[in-house]
């Protein structure tokens, strides 16, 4: 695709497992943080050991180039050991060792470039200062908390100073005041490192505010690339809509009205010219919710049960049941005075300009 | 975790006295058997004494060699693939399935004065093996080695592999992620294995006799003085076992007050 | 020169009385030093044909181990031992029924690997340049060697005291020693390897004892087992396998 | 994790290597002096067969009861805290330390018939363990125990204890843990102490012939065969441990095939 | 404080380690669901481990009543074991047994109850089948994604049956469409349950959905009680304004004024009665940005530079630095018609009636 001297990450990954069956085609340039989202079980963290080195020979058949260095290549047997790839990984569970003190941990990778003890923890120590951690230097992993731990093994990996970074959910075992802190932190670390960055994470949060991609990854195989923006305002799937917050639908359009695929619903649109399948969005916020019938210009309206409320800090999301499983976003004033609750019957209505249409 | 007010159960705790008996009986049988009132002067002789140093020197040496290359053998077995391996690791045994004095002949056959490397040895260099203390070294690692392997490769079999691909991510070679994750990884596991090796080694009787003689201060360990007092001075016999009883239960509960604290959960 | 004899001359149990009528029957055990393997299997099956109606079940041991078994209530019948030091111990602890006889000696022997031709007499053990071995002064075998030095009047520069005469012999054997004192025994059973050098100095002789048990579950066979050991025939097996008569 | 394309390092292949050839090269000596014309003759003799028959079934049978009363006792002595503890893990060993014809008089002293416990036993049932295949079964369980106590002991307080928290808050007596979480995360160390009890219990020698006698076809193994041969017929005592090593070096290998293909990371 | 009788537990925490001191009275009734809320190393995994008796008895000092049972009593030694507690864990790291496929990890606690192999299966499956999971019945958890083995692991738990139900972050590793849903059948498995559940968390969401009331811990201690409602409406620290979503400053008030402790900022405030010590908190919606000074009514007007831009499904959450580090909630459309983007300068404003002021 791009010139062989463009630096960054090409991989084409290809693991086969029994049961599981992975085929993606990664690119990251340097300077670039490529997202990887997907739902549990999509493959990612396989991708990582990939990319590390670490995946079992004998189902992988990967071709990786990261820079200009072929580090794996499935055609010539090609494969460089993971010590001298350069790949810079903070995994899912932290993988400390146990018989190292937290400062001993992070001067590892240092002390691997031929430092002498003394100067890698020197070394190390300005990466615990970096990540705000350094009362914790003297510390086994074992008697640190989750979030300690987490943090430990993200300066553990900066220190070994990688030529790619590779995250895989570096921030789920943090608590939301930390995670604030320490994505600004993140940010800053990738930001100043030059080369490409790659970051597997569950919440859309990380990846909108890290990320200048994001490729999205359903059971082995891409199911959407772009900017977060992008994803968020075109989501393909429902898993992506989920990501977004906003509500997808698949259906047939008969020119002003979509017949939607799983739901026993058909939906006016204002969009007219556009026939055959499609993609329906609708934001949460642009669905009204009514005790009453509502009079008025909506031209969709339908009556359902309430199925979940959950305040989400200053909005209340609430999530209707069949026949269209949407999810609306109200005040909580909104809430008490409609005296909305779980079970209770509502009537939503969504303006037909409200709702996005994309043949698909 | 420790749940410390609860009681075992009822029968992993017969099971495990039944068991306990096997090794504390005999010990009390010995115990009764031993002359107590002549204990001092039959341990007091020069041969006790000469034999007392000869063993502690050859079981430390013989473990040390044990461990040196035992260490990285056990390795090679659990982490490389090669033609043979599995014949290796069956062969690892051999010099526990092997009766001892028969152990000793092949010693001999292999690395005597007339053996397949030894003459060449001696040949060359005019080095000789047997009878000499490095002798009964040799002998000694020949039959604590395969406790150190073994359990060593059990151990390397048994941790996470994954942390050794995460040193290798820091950059590691793999000789620094042998010594600085797999080693303190399997650190309590190769202290055990040092230990067996060292009480084999220390116990050791059949190969050594025929490997490297037994010569007062010379090649005489601790077992084989006891073995030729047996005939004509049982109690100078019993005296030493007692001897070498004491040596070991000092040596390991001091080991494992010093070494083996550390391990933990 | 004093050979340690056996405590033995007991008056009871002429070697000939009775043996030919009374049946004896049942199954007969026979602890043996180790060093008898060979002439205590033909003894067995020569006295099975002459007493169809025993069962001979032999077990080997160093005489030592032997020993203690016996002191520890081993039940077996007879004991046939190469030391006269440890069934002197037994018949103190009355273990014996009636004392021990014996039935056959052993001379020493200068033994060298047939391919070594550079010892000749004894007085090469004084040499400092080649690989010699005796058994341990603590065992029988080991003082007959040192009698054997002193007679000589050699000052033996050893390399190895051996616990028992086995590890000497497999020394010899591999080549290891250049030369040995040993059981002549031990030089005939392996005359293809083994030669011994004629001592100029006459020969100590071990001698080996041979008891029933106190204890002995069978002992008119156990008897007249022993009476066959003191035979003829067993006189005839041993005197090919190179022991002497007591 | 696998990285199958990576040399091992130099210094671990060198060192590895000569632990090898410490096991390889007294088995090239024992080969070259096996009489391989008359092998067959001498292997197919009655006394072969029947001490072949014996150490199979007695060795098995001591591995088995190691097994039984020494998980246990390895539990009792990695799990629960008690006067002596320390003590009685450092008299676990005694069996490897004592010279084994000690081993067997010690054995004698407790268990004999004039023992400590072995005279009641023979007053009260008339069951005499000495001089009998039990005597060797004892003898071997008494010298392999060791092994597979140290292991068990090892591999015990290796593990991540928070699982049998886990199993416990999910409702699991303490002897459910044991059975259902504790034995499986140890599996692999188990066996590996299985097989050094086993391989150490087939070439006993020393405490079997004290304690058992040496009885063709009652209690005579192939290492006490291999002895008594050696005074008279060396060629024989070498065809028989010939057929030690092979029989272990097949049990081992078929095993390692079997049992050991589910071992992993 | 209630009668000895009341159902529930009852929970007296008492730990000291060298480093860290944890004293916490806990009171969950039974049908109640209390969400355990707290920053890294709080302490809130350590009180699982004492009520779930796995704690190192050296350190522990807790009384612990469950029902009419006294599982603990630290004054008279009292300590039941782990396996008569009757308490159901969830752990942060699933702890599953390797050597168990999934339906015998989840069919371990039914057997412990006596039931045939075969019964304990059946009861496994259904579990399975409840969690959405029936798929991974013959997997190994080494074969499972994150995600998968931390359902397996809360089937495991809930299949055991317990009186009480302790879950540390039950949902941290799941993706986000999987933690919608599964939330959604952990409220139906607490609701269905009628013993006491604790649940730990770093997700305000999951506390504020799940939960009926809340207790923040921080540093070993208790620092906030109340309903999800009071809590965020009401919160008392930075960490707990973090969480809620809002902007919570300490400060000395003054009649008309708040002089706030930590920056070099005066706000002026609509409530003149109030004198010494604050808590002062401002929605994130009521601050507005402005690339101009505004003219106006409000009081409060300053200007900063933007430290972090961070999209969340239908707002931008902007965070501002010094003077005064507020989060702020926009639209999109007004994070490109101003123009924003990190270290760009803009001007805050803030009505005073919109600064709520509580004494403490
Ligand atoms: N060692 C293994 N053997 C067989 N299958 C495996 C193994 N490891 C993972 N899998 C399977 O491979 C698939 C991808 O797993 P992977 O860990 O890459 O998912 P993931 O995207 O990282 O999920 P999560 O977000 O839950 O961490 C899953 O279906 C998983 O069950
Ligand atoms: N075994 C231990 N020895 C010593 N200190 C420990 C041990 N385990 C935990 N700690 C310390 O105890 C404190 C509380 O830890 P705990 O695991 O309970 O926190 P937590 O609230 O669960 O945090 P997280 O949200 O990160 O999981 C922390 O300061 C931690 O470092
Ligand atoms: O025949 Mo012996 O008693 O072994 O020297
Ligand atoms: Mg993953
Ligand atoms: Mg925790």
């Amino acid at each position: 695709m791009s010139g062989a001297t463009r630096p960054g990450l090409r991989a084409h990954v290809v693991v086969r497992r029994d049961e599981f069956d992975l085929d993606v085609d990664l690119e990251v340039a340097a300077g670039e943080t490529l997202a990887l989202l997907g739902p549990n079980g999509a493959g990612k963290s396989t991708i990582v050991d990939v990319i590390a080195g670490l995946a079992d020979g004998a189902v992988n058949r990967s071709t990786v180039r990261l820079n200009d260095r072929v580090l794996d290549d499935a055609s010539t047997g090609v494969h460089t050991a993971a010590e001298s790839r350069r790949v810079g990984v903070v995994f899912q569970d932290h993988l400390l060792f146990e018989h190292l003190d937290v400062v001993d941990n992070v001067a590892f990778g240092p002390a691997n470039r031929g430092l002498s003890r003394r100067r890698a923890r020197a070394v190390a120590d300005g990466w615990l200062a970096a990540l705000g951690i350094s009362e914790l230097a003297g510390r086994r992993p074992s008697e640190l908390s989750g979030g300690q731990a987490q943090r430990v093994a993200i300066a553990r990996t900066l220190a070994a100073e990688p030529e790619i970074l590779l995250f895989d959910e570096p921030l789920a075992a943090l608590d939301v005041a930390s995670r604030v802190e320490l994505r600004r932190v993140l940010r800053q670390h990738l930001d100043a490192f030059a080369g490409p960055r790659l970051l597997i994470t569950h919440d859309p949060t990380d990846a909108f505010v890290l990320a200048d991609r994001v490729v999205v990854l359903e059971a082995g195989r891409v199911i959407q690339v772009g900017t977060p923006d992008e994803i968020r305002r075109h989501p393909r799937t429902a898993y992506v809509a989920a990501l977004a917050g906003t509500n997808l639908f698949t259906g047939e359009a008969d020119g002003g009205t979509v017949r939607l695929d799983d739901h026993d619903a058909t939906l006016t649109v204002a969009v007219t010219t556009v026939v055959g399948p499609v993609l329906t969005t609708v934001s949460p916020t642009a669905i009204s919710l009514h005790a009453e019938r509502p009079e008025g210009s909506q031209r969709n309206v339908w009556q359902s049960t309430i199925d979940l409320i959950e305040p989400l800090g200053d909005t209340v999301r609430v999530t209707l049941g069949a026949p269209l499983p949407v999810s609306i976003d109200v005040t909580p004033g909104a809430v008490s005075s409609l005296g909305l609750a779980a079970g209770s019957t509502v009537w939503a209505a969504i303006k037909a300009t409200e709702i996005h249409v994309r043949p698909v | 975790m420790t749940r410390s007010s609860t009681r075992p159960p009822a029968l992993l705790a017969v099971l495990g006295a039944v068991g306990a008996l096997l090794f504390v009986l005999p010990l009390v049988g010995l115990l009764e058997a031993t002359p107590w009132s002549k204990l001092a002067d039959l341990l007091s002789d020069d041969v006790v004494i000469d034999a007392l140093r000869l063993s502690l020197i050859t079981s430390v040496a013989a473990t040390a060699l044990a461990t040196l290359f035992g260490v990285p053998l056990a390795w090679l077995l659990s982490r490389t693939r090669f033609r043979g391996r599995s014949m290796l690791q069956a062969i690892v045994t051999l010099p526990m399935v092997l009766p001892p004095v028969v152990g000793g002949a092949a010693l001999l056959f292999a690395l005597g004065r007339r053996g397949l490397v030894g003459e060449a040895l001696d040949d060359t260099t005019g080095f000789v093996l047997p009878f000499s203390i490095w002798g009964v070294i040799l002998a000694n690692t020949f039959v604590a080695m395969p406790f150190l392997v073994i359990t060593v490769e059990g151990a390397l079999s048994n941790i996470d592999q994954r942390y050794e691909g995460v040193a290798a991510g820091l950059g590691a070679s793999r000789l620094t992620v042998f010594r600085r994750v797999t080693l303190p990884m399997i650190a309590p596991s190769l202290r055990a294995g040092m230990v067996l090796a060292w009480a084999r080694a220390f116990g050791e009787f059949g190969a050594t006799v025929t490997f490297a003689g037994n010569l007062q201060g010379r090649t005489q360990t601790l077992p084989l003085a006891v073995f030729v007092s047996l005939d004509a001075n049982r109690d100078a016999a019993i005296a030493m076992s007692l001897l070498m009883v004491t040596v070991s239960v000092v040596v390991l509960v001091v080991l494992r007050g010093r070494w083996w604290s550390g391990r933990s959960t | 020169v004093l050979s340690f004899g056996c405590s033995s001359d007991d008056s009871s149990t002429p070697a000939t009385e009775g043996s030919s009528d009374a049946r004896v029957s049942g199954e007969v055990v026979v602890f043996a030093a180790a060093s008898l393997t060979d002439v205590f299997t033909d003894i067995a099956t020569a006295f099975e044909r002459a007493e169809p109606g025993v069962d001979v079940s032999l077990s080997f041991g160093g005489s030592s181990s032997l020993a203690v078994s016996v002191e520890e209530g081993a039940p077996a019948d007879v004991l046939a031992s190469a030391n006269n030091e440890l069934m002197q111990r037994l018949a103190d602890a009355d273990l014996l029924a009636g004392g021990a006889r014996p039935f056959a000696t052993n001379a020493m022997a200068l033994a060298v690997p047939i391919d070594v031709d550079e010892v000749t007499s004894l007085r090469d053990f004084e040499r400092g340049d080649l690989f010699l071995g005796a058994c341990a002064a603590q065992v029988p075998c080991g003082q007959y060697a040192d009698e054997l030095f002193a007679d000589a009047d050699v000052d033996a520069q050893l390399d190895t005291r051996a616990p028992d005469v086995r590890a000497v012999v497999t020394l010899l054997l591999a080549g290891e020693l250049d030369a040995g004192i040993v059981y002549t025994t031990d030089v005939a059973a392996n005359a293809d390897r083994l030669r011994a050098v004629p001592l100029d100095v006459e020969t100590v002789a071990a001698s080996y004892p041979i008891a029933v048990l106190a204890e002995s579950p069978n002992p008119s066979a156990a008897d007249r087992f022993v009476d066959f050991v003191l035979g003829d025939e067993a006189r005839a097996i041993l005197d090919e396998a190179g022991f002497g008569a007591p």
